[in-house]
């Protein structure tokens, strides 16, 4: 069912782990605001320190990233969050109460952990939408958006949630299937999987 | 420098305190516990976010990093927590099916012939209407 | 800018207090939960604007505890509010 | 002496050893002592008439008194000679008489002989008291004997109460005689008497005691009651010895104390009383033994009076009827016992004839009987004369005329009895067969023959009597008409008058007792006795059961008004300066305050159990603030830390538990009483806080901190203190956590003995779309072995990145403890945070994963380091707990500075990781396991 | 090296504790515990010796004088009652290694051990610190201990008698908290060196406010009267070893703590009327509740509370005699409380019951289980020549001694609970030990047998335990002189504490 | 010198109040929050009555000498205060579930042995099993209340 990290020699594995080394050295030197060198010294000493004590699978996504998309996205994302807030905002203080709202699917074409779980974030961030669930074999979002007044609206808050998607695809220089939507209604033995899984 | 990081705080906090303040707002005026997700995720993570950078820009340089970190790291958990309590109201009934506009994610449930377990109004913890 | 801190301190506090309203009121816990995430936002926010306005920055792992962990305590509280009610 | 009585001691702890081996030959030996004792008093008896006193001393603990101080004078000759005397022949009797039990009984006897000696040759009123109270001990033990018959046990429990009640009473007139007269020495008190209001009362309550002792009416409900011991105990120490304690200690202290204001009343009235009174319920007794208890009591009741009057002649009287009682007495108790034993009743109703099966026994306590009686030329008779003549002429005491009248009538009353005892035991009645009964051995009646015969010994041998007796009644003044001498023939005087018209009317009375009119029934002191205890059992159960009404609310309502009202009123009464407050130190206060109070009104209305502690916590946050606003970031960090833990802990539990708690109906009354009290505290605290800060006039010492920083080798003085000024109060807070963890593993384990259940979470309900958020890959190693409706892709994912980056924060709060907010307690929680997340979001087998070592362990290494480098300075002659700052200069780094306080606070680091774990995999695993029960319980519990 | 002695006895039990958690086998667990209770006691021995020759013996923890650091003081009562402690400590635990029901099972082993050590660390920390804070903290670290120990492997009675002890031992360790929080508020000091004289410069109000209410907080702990109802409720339910260490410590060190405190913090001359009502209402009430009652273990509970106001009596004096007479009484009762428990705990096993009127129709345990009760019990009734009777003709003579009429009643309260003692000891002694045949001690009915030899060692063992205490006990009457003589020392030392105070605050020039 | 201003005072004393009175209730889930209200409580009391309030006794990294540090020792205290609560709230909270686990409740009741006062001596009394070794005398001993074997 789950995918286990191949085994392969130690060194590669090692290898694999360095972003993560190199992020917490970092946050390290950071926290201390000093970059004398005990503190780099140490900072060293403890990221893989903690990494060696406590061992995880590596973190790789899933292509080689792109600085400048990552750029761009993080713009958007401010962007997005300042006009998010600004909606809800409004709407708070216009309509409170009578807030009218939907649950709306998003199909993905991602299909990643991280991507998906990326997307998800942004899109609770984005403005009036809320990841609801995730369906993450059929790579699906259930978005809970607002406000929300006809089908129209449902539409937009599909296709502005997919934009997401791609913008955060090409951050992580994934192409592949960015386009292609994802399976269509339910299969037989997914029912049967689902089921199954109630029961357990 | 100092006059152009004063700015951009004097801009900064006003700013990100009213946005709390809507946040707040919403928090209050939405009227289920989904919707008000929407004030607390967004409107409050912005206007700390803001409020950040503004305290960033008046502190000494070495700590002003530390705080975009706080920032970065709010960015990171706020959504975990948002789409967990979201999860968790749908999955609980802590959502007002009658605002819903459309709700594919029943339909979808329907579709696959699950039937949604009896989502009657939800359970009240509130005991100050007794 | 003295004024400036302060203001946006009343401010903070006064959406803190909406908050406290809403952590009072419920009416679920999930309603609760939330409103707790947002009064550590707050405190969050405030606890900056005060370092600022105070020129001390002793508080800053405070902020880096409060936006780094907080949401462990409102996940584990969904858990429980989502087992509760399923096992209903 | 003392050696004596550590012969005693040795003997009677040795004889159930022997007893086995030696059988009935014990009995021999365990009157070897008391022998010995008689041999050796013989010895000193010469120089201690003449005046010589011997003393030995012991000390045992003087700075209280309490000195061994022995002394043997005349009239300490004159006990131990009975004590040890009767001793020797209870013993020797018990050789024939005791059938079972044999090695208890010796040894107690022994013991009991032991303590008699030892209280008559005490010269310190405590050790007196000492042997006192032991004697009361060996009567209950023996009383009570293996404690199998009802009635045994009750009377061996009336017995110790009433004389140890009158002891205790004694105690403490002793105390205050001491302590008035400046010594505890007896001697020294005789020799100085002391005198004044104080002293009187100390005679009450030594009277009380001794009467008490010597079951003075109204006390004496015990002695008839004790009657259900052995024979032999019963002349030993219900007629020879133990009752004799009180008398000793009235002939003891009367030649100080008898002028003191109540005492010569208190004693003659009592005395006199209990002699008439008891001989006429001599009269009424059917059973042998009961007649010659009251007869004891009677008797008693005269020795008493005669010793407590203080005048030469009566303490001589009184000597003579102490040797003449011992004898008789115990002669005539032995020879019911022999009765009894081989008649296997003591009944006179039933018994008869026996005089002609026992020919050799009835001589013998004819014998016994008429020294009772006091006919001459026994030592009885001596006593009577001496007696009469103390009080119709040797004394100055108003009203010796109608005391004598009683004396008269209490002697006639005393012939009477020893005619009806002899005439019950040994007469027989008409028409009716003599009672089947097997004929004593020889060595049996012995004892009795002895004792009896001492008895005429001491009446002829009347010269050596008297020099006896003399010794002791020379510390009084002779009489008007000189000193009395003691003689079996004075001429025809009014006292031979009076012997002559006791016998006759005792004789009368004991002829007319069938034609006797039915006197009034006389005041039952059993009845008494009884109603007492059952009284203070009442009284016991009431108070009790009002007080501990087992209610816990009452009890914490109780205390609380307890703390309130007591140093309130002391407080209100001192009207201390309030001082004038600031309204506030930073305006957020008030807003906190709001934040603070709000939350926790409301949970006080909540039933539901997530809210209430969501409130909790949002108490705790405002809390935090606060901290924050007055400067205190080192607690804020701590108090978010621990909040959102306690969050984490408290919700794991609740996971398991419904989610309301029962309202409770609780009385509107009860709820306001419950309010008032809590606001009362309330109150009472606000006050006290505003007081006590505005009386603050001294500097706080914590100013001294600063200076010390540089020794410290830090520069965040909350982490200094914690780690190195105070560490001795961390190292508690430690062992506070990992107790109070091992305690929830302890107690979350309801049920040890169920195996695991392998899935952490197997219960079914779950929302039909739970498992579609199961991610396609392992972020975290173990969380595939949660089912699919825990786990959710968008916490592992971020749980996988968060991780690693938790625990460098917390490894940076350690380090970084020394120099700015931090420290152990903050790493240590934020890394257990870390490993909460692991938890929760993976499971408890990427919990596992995460950590492989034992929780338990993490955390007594963490302990274990605390201590050791608490310890490890001992090592270089420091001090414990101390530490030092280490420059170290390793290579590329250059120069690293740090305290060795930090290894400190890494202990501390990691024990609060191990505690956390542990309460993690209690809570968390436990529950698990037992989830199938609870749902059970669910179902068909009480729910 | 023997400066640091002070230090031992509270570190060496915190890293058996430490140690004791590494999952060790049992018998090296049960071995590691019981050598360093011994160590314990040894230092403690060592410290009275020292102390009683030197003076106080004053370690600043961390080589930081006193205000600023904390200090261990073993003078001559801490060292003398942690001592006694540590010895009564070390028998109970032999005993419950040889009952075994603590630590039956591996897993409460785990926690036993533990809980155990650490409850001693609390003790010993509580006898020897200086400091008023860390005297809270003492208390936190012992009641932490004793919550898990009180409630190992709870039935559901159990349970619910240990929530009542744990909440009420709670509030008053709040308002233990409190008190400090205000101590310092008004003063600036926690150092109880130093409190003293700061205290002394307090208005009145505040400062017989503060004696009061530091009163009642180890009023609580020490159970006087009406602060008592939690400890018959809780301290009977617990098995024998832990009511017998419960009984033996906890409230003494509370007795403790009231005797340093208010002698150092708060001097006084003359009868403290107030004490003087709470140690009258104490003794009496308490021993109308074991009057009342028909279990055994409650039956004793009552007896203790009834006794500690024995204690309370020397302390309301206030003057050298009261106090030797209560630390005369502490240490008596400390060891004969425990040989009372432990052999109740013996007597309850052999008949299977512990309430008195169903014990009439169970074998009755044999003689040396009966030997071992009788001593003690009568010790505790005060029967010569016992050590209670010391104890007790101390109290009477230094009431007689005052000779205020308050000191009197005191005196004569004492009596009565002294002969109610006897007559609530007498019913157990016929209800429990006489009447009926004996059996033999070893076996138990209706109670797997287990490995026999195993079983028969751990009888013995608990038997070995219970005499050692009641050897104990007469040793203490035995010693008498000596005793009353450090006893009489240490009040001195407690009403004229300058030594204690240069010993403490000598080094604070640095 | 006032060292407590107004607000604290009576925030403090709020919190002992609402604090007590949930301790009193028979709930063990109201206790445990009594319980941490007043931890909340005694720490809040700790600092301000104990403590100066002012700067933080950190190096702040700002060079204004002249502002008054905070009394760091009652932040020492408070904080050793917060672990110990916290740690007794774990403990109270298992017994909570224990107690619930166990009885199906998670109330504190009342004593049964203690309503039983009186009762069980009766009981003793007058059981027929029970020998008549109790205090009081049995019933049928009122009317007789003789010695033993004392004529009538």
């Amino acid at each position: 069912m789950n995918r286990r990290p191949s085994h392969p020699d130690r060194f590669s594995q090692g290898l694999r782990q360095v972003p993560m080394i190199v992020w917490l050295w970092l946050l390290w030197v950071l926290l201390w605001g000093a970059t004398s060198a005990v503190v780099l010294v140490g900072g060293l000493l403890v990221a893989v320190g903690v990494v060696l004590l406590f061992p995880l699978p590596a973190v790789l996504p899933g292509g080689v990233p792109r600085p400048l998309r990552a750029g761009r996205l993080l713009v958007d994302l401010l962007t997005d969050l300042v006009k998010s807030g600004c909606t809800v905002a409004w709407q708070a203080v216009r309509h409170g109460r009578e807030t009218p709202s939907a649950i709306v699917e998003v199909p993905l074409s991602v299909d990643s952990d991280l991507l998906i779980a990326a997307v998800a974030r942004l899109t609770t961030m984005t403005p009036g939408t809320v990841v609801i669930e995730i369906d993450r074999r059929r790579k699906r979002l259930y978005v809970h958006a607002l406000p929300v007044r006809d089908q129209r609206d449902i539409a937009r808050r599909r296709s502005d949630v997919q934009a997401v998607e791609r913008r955060v695809a090409r951050a992580a220089g994934h192409h592949r299937g960015a386009e292609k939507p994802g399976p269509g209604p339910t299969r037989p033995d997914d029912t049967r999987r689902q089921s199954r899984g109630r029961e357990s | 420098m100092t006059t152009v990081l004063n700015a951009v705080t004097a801009v900064l906090f006003p700013a990100g305190a009213a946005f709390c303040l809507l946040g707040a707002l919403g928090l209050l005026r939405f009227p289920d516990t989904t919707s008000r997700l929407h004030a607390a995720a967004k409107a409050q993570t912005l206007g700390l976010l803001l409020v950040l950078v503004g305290a960033a820009a008046q502190m000494p340089g070495r700590h002003a990093p530390v705080l975009l970190l706080v920032a970065l790291f709010q960015l990171f958990t706020a959504p975990i927590s948002s789409q967990i309590i979201g999860r968790t109201a749908y999955r609980t009934a802590g959502l007002d099916r009658d605002l819903l506009l459309r709700d594919e994610l029943a339909d979808r449930l329907v579709r696959d012939g699950i039937p949604l377990p009896g989502h009657d109004r939800p359970q009240r913890d509130d005991d100050a209407e007794r | 800018m003295t004024i400036l801190y302060g203001a946006t301190l009343a401010v903070i506090a006064a959406a803190g207090l909406l908050t406290l309203l809403r952590l009072v009121r419920g009416p679920l816990a999930l309603d609760r939960i939330m409103a707790l995430d947002v009064l550590v936002t707050m405190t969050i926010a405030a606890t900056a604007v005060g370092a600022v306005a105070r020129d001390d920055t002793t508080a800053i792992p405070v902020l880096v505890v409060l936006a780094l962990l907080a949401f462990i305590g409102s996940v584990t509280a969904a858990h429980l509010v989502e087992k509760r009610e399923g096992m209903r | 002496m003392l050696f004596l009585l550590a012969a005693y001691a040795a003997v009677a702890a040795a004889v159930p050893w022997w007893q086995p081996r030696l059988g009935r030959a014990v009995w021999a030996v365990a009157a070897l002592v008391p022998l010995a004792t008689v041999v050796w008093a013989g010895t000193r008896a010469a120089s201690v008439l003449d005046g010589e006193e011997y003393r030995e001393t012991l000390s045992w603990a003087p700075s209280l008194g309490l000195t061994v101080d022995l002394r043997l004078d005349p009239l300490a000759l004159l006990m131990l000679w009975i004590v040890a005397g009767v001793g020797v022949m209870v013993l020797l009797y018990c050789r024939y008489y005791v059938e079972q039990d044999a090695a208890r009984q010796a040894a107690l006897l022994l013991a009991f002989a032991g303590a008699m000696t030892g209280l008559v040759l005490a010269d310190n009123v405590f050790v007196l008291y000492v042997f006192w109270e032991l004697t009361t001990v060996a009567s209950f033990l023996l009383v009570a004997g293996r404690g199998e018959g009802e009635e045994e046990r009750r009377a061996a429990r009336q017995a110790l109460l009433v004389t140890a009640a009158g002891g205790l009473v004694m105690l403490l007139g002793l105390v205050v005689l001491g302590q008035t007269a400046g010594t505890y020495r007896i001697s020294a008190i005789l020799a100085d008497p002391p005198r004044g209001g104080a002293v009187s009362a100390a005679v009450v309550l030594v009277l009380i005691g001794v009467f008490a002792k010597s079951a003075q009416m109204p006390l004496h409900g015990w002695l008839p009651a004790a009657m259900v011991a052995p024979t032999p105990v019963s002349a030993y120490l219900h007629a020879a010895a133990m009752v004799k304690a009180g008398v000793y200690l009235v002939a003891r202290l009367a030649p100080a104390l008898a002028e003191v204001a109540p005492w010569r009343p208190m004693v003659l009235a009592v005395g006199l009383t209990t002699m008439v009174l008891a001989a006429w319920r001599a009269l009424r007794a059917t059973d042998l033994k009961l007649l010659l208890a009251y007869g004891t009591i009677s008797e008693l009741g005269l020795l008493v009076t005669l010793l407590g009057t203080g005048t030469r002649t009566a303490a001589l009287a009184g000597v003579v009827m102490l040797l003449a009682h011992a004898a008789f007495k115990s002669a005539l108790f032995l020879s019911v016992g022999i009765l009894d034993h081989r008649a296997g009743t003591r009944d006179i109703r039933e018994l008869s004839g026996l005089g002609r099966r026992m020919p050799a026994l009835f001589a013998v306590t004819v014998l016994a009987a008429a020294s009772m009686a006091g006919i001459p030329p026994l030592v009885g008779y001596l006593g009577k004369e001496a007696y009469f003549e103390a009080f119709l002429h040797g004394t100055r005491l108003d009203g010796h005329e109608q005391l004598t009248v009683v004396l008269v009538i209490g002697s006639a009353l005393t012939v009477a009895y020893a005619a009806r005892f002899v005439q019950g035991a040994f007469g027989g009645h008409p028409g009716e067969a003599a009672h089947r009964a097997e004929r004593p051995e020889p060595g049996f009646v012995a004892p009795v023959a002895v004792l009896a015969g001492a008895g005429l010994a001491l009446g002829v041998g009347y010269p050596g009597t008297a020099a006896l007796a003399t010794a002791y009644a020379d510390v009084y003044p002779p009489g008007p008409d000189g000193p009395y001498k003691l003689s079996l023939w004075h001429g025809f005087t009014p006292v031979l008058g009076l012997s002559a018209l006791t016998l006759t009317l005792g004789g009368l009375v004991h002829l007319g007792r069938r034609s006797l009119p039915a006197l009034p029934r006389l005041p039952d002191v059993q009845r008494v006795f009884d109603r007492v205890v059952m009284g203070v059992g009442g009284l016991a159960s009431a108070v009790t059961r009002r007080t501990q009404v087992g209610s816990l609310p009452l009890y914490l309502a109780v205390l609380l008004t307890t703390v309130v009202v007591v140093p309130g009123a002391a407080l209100v009464a001192g009207a201390p300066p309030l001082g004038s407050p600031l309204p506030w130190w930073s305006p957020a206060e008030p807003f906190l305050a709001v934040v603070v109070l709000v939350a926790s009104a409301a949970a006080v209305g909540t039933r539901h159990r997530l809210t209430g502690i969501l409130l909790a916590g949002a108490v705790g946050y405002g809390v935090a603030g606060v901290f924050l606003v007055r400067g205190a970031p080192d607690l804020a960090l701590t108090q978010f830390l621990v909040e959102t833990m306690t969050l984490v802990v408290v919700v794991l539990v609740l996971r398991r538990m419904p989610a309301r708690f029962s309202p409770g109906r609780t009385r509107p009354r009860v709820r306001l009483i419950r309010a008032a009290v809590a606001g009362a505290v309330g109150v009472f605290v606000t006050g006290f806080a505003l007081v006590a800060s505005a009386a603050r006039t001294a500097p706080a010492i914590s100013s001294g901190y600063a200076r010390h920083m540089e020794e410290a080798g830090a520069e965040n003085i909350v982490n200094a203190i914690i780690v190195d000024f105070r560490a001795l109060d961390t190292l508690g807070e430690i062992s506070v956590l990992l107790v109070a963890a091992a305690g929830v593993v302890s107690l979350v384990r309801v049920d040890g003995r169920r195996r695991a259940n392998p899935s952490d979470a197997g219960q079914g309900g779950l929302f039909p779309t739970a498992h579609w958020d199961e991610p396609a890959r392992t972020w975290l190693p173990g969380a595939h072995e949660r089912p699919g409706g825990e786990r959710s892709v968008l916490l592992e994912v971020a749980t996988r990145l968060l991780f690693p980056s938790i625990l460098v924060f917390s490894l940076f709060l350690l380090f970084s403890g020394h120099y700015r907010p931090g420290g152990g307690f903050a790493g240590g929680l934020v890394a257990a945070q870390a490993f909460v997340l692991r938890y929760l979001v993976g499971g408890r087998a990427d919990l596992g994963a995460a950590v492989r070592v034992p929780a338990g362990v993490v955390a007594g290494v963490g302990l274990l380091l605390a201590a050791v480098v608490g310890l490890f300075p001992l090592v270089l002659g420091g001090t414990p707990l101390e530490s030092a700052v280490v420059t170290l200069h390793p290579p590329v780094v250059g120069t690293v500075k740090f305290a060795t306080s930090l290894f400190f606070d890494v202990g501390v680091y990691l024990l609060v990781v191990g505690v956390v774990l542990e309460l993690l995999s209690a809570v968390g695993v436990s529950l698990g396991q037992e989830m199938a029960t609870a749902d059970d319980a669910k179902q068909g519990g009480p729910r | 090296m023997t400066g640091a002695l002070p230090a031992l006895p509270v570190l060496l039990p915190a890293l058996g504790a430490g140690m004791s958690l590494l999952r060790l086998p049992r018998p090296v667990m049960r071995g590691l515990s019981i050598g360093v209770l011994t160590a314990v006691v040894a230092c403690g021995t060592a410290l009275l010796v020292l102390a009683d020759r030197h003076g106080p013996q004053a370690l600043h923890v961390g080589g930081w004088p006193a205000p600023l650091g904390i200090t261990l003081v073993a003078d001559r009562l801490s060292s003398l009652l942690l001592t006694v402690s540590a010895l009564v400590a070390l028998a109970v635990l032999l005993f419950a290694v040889g009952q075994g029901t603590a630590e039956d099972r591996r897993s409460s082993a785990v926690v036993f051990h533990p809980a155990y050590l650490v409850l001693v660390t609390g003790v010993s920390l509580a006898y020897l610190t200086g400091d008023l804070f860390n005297l809270f903290v003492a208390f936190e670290v012992m009641l932490a201990a004793s919550y898990v120990l009180i409630t190992l492997d709870a039935d559901e009675n159990r349970t619910r008698a240990g929530m009542t002890y744990t909440i009420v031992s709670l509030t008053s360790s709040l308002l233990f908290l409190s008190l400090v929080a205000l101590v310092y508020a008004a003063t600036g000091t926690v150092t109880l060196a130093q409190l003293g004289p700061r205290l002394a410069e307090l208005p009145d109000g505040l400062r017989s406010a503060l004696a009061l209410l530091l009163l009642s907080v180890l009023g609580i702990k020490a159970a006087i009267v009406p602060l008592h109802f939690w400890l018959p409720d809780s301290y009977p339910t617990a098995p024998a070893p832990i009511t017998a260490v419960f009984a033996a410590l906890l409230t003494k060190v509370g007795v403790y703590a009231l005797l340093r405190t208010q002698t150092l913090l708060f001097p006084r001359t003359g009868v403290w009327m107030v004490l003087a009502c709470a140690a009258a209402l104490t003794m009496i009430v308490g021993i109308l509740g074991a009057l009342a009652q028909d279990d055994l273990n409650r039956l004793l509970s009552f007896t203790l509370v009834s006794h500690i106001g024995f204690m309370l009596f020397g302390i309301a004096l206030f003057d050298v005699q009261g106090l030797t007479g209560t630390i005369l009484y502490v240490v008596h009762h400390i060891v004969v409380q425990a040989a009372l428990f432990l052999v109740v705990g013996l007597t309850v096993r052999r008949t299977g019951t512990a309430a008195l009127h169903r014990m009439a129709t169970r074998p009755r345990p044999g003689p040396l289980a009966v030997t071992l009760f009788v001593v003690p019990a009568l010790s505790l009734s005060g029967i010569p020549p016992l050590s209670g009777f010391v104890a007790k003709l101390a109290l009477l003579r230094a009431g007689v001694a005052q000779g205020t009429p308050a000191a009197y009643v005191l005196a004569g309260t004492a009596l009565l609970t002294s002969l109610l003692t006897l007559s609530a000891m007498t019913r157990v002694w016929m209800a429990a030990f006489m009447g009926r045949p004996p059996g033999r001690l070893e076996e138990r009915p209706g109670e797997p047998s287990g490995t026999g030899r195993d079983r028969r060692g751990g009888t013995r063992l608990m038997l070995a335990a219970a005499a050692g205490m009641t050897t104990t006990g007469v040793a203490v009457a035995v010693c008498a002189g000596p005793l009353a003589g450090l006893g009489e020392r240490a009040a001195e030392d407690l009403l004229h504490p300058r030594e204690y105070r240069s010993a403490v605050l000598e080094g604070s020039q640095r | 010198m006032n060292m407590i201003d107004g607000t604290m005072a009576l925030v403090v004393g709020g919190l002992f109040a609402i604090g007590f009175y949930l301790m009193l209730q028979r709930s063990l889930m109201r206790i445990v929050l009594g319980f941490i209200l007043l931890g909340h409580g005694t720490n809040l009391l700790l600092l301000v009555a104990g403590g100066t309030p002012g700067r933080p006794p950190v190096p702040t990294g700002t060079t204004d000498a002249s502002a008054r540090t905070a009394d760091p020792l009652p932040q020492a205290m408070a904080l050793t205060a917060i672990v110990i609560t916290f740690g007794l709230t774990a403990f109270l909270m298992a017994l909570a579930y224990r107690s619930w686990r166990l009885s199906g409740h998670d109330e504190v009741h009342d004593d049964v042995e203690d309503r039983l006062i009186g009762t069980a001596r009766e009981r003793a009394d007058a059981g027929p099993e029970s020998g008549r070794d109790e205090a009081g005398p049995a019933p049928d001993r009122d009317d007789g209340g003789t010695a033993p074997g004392e004529a009538r």
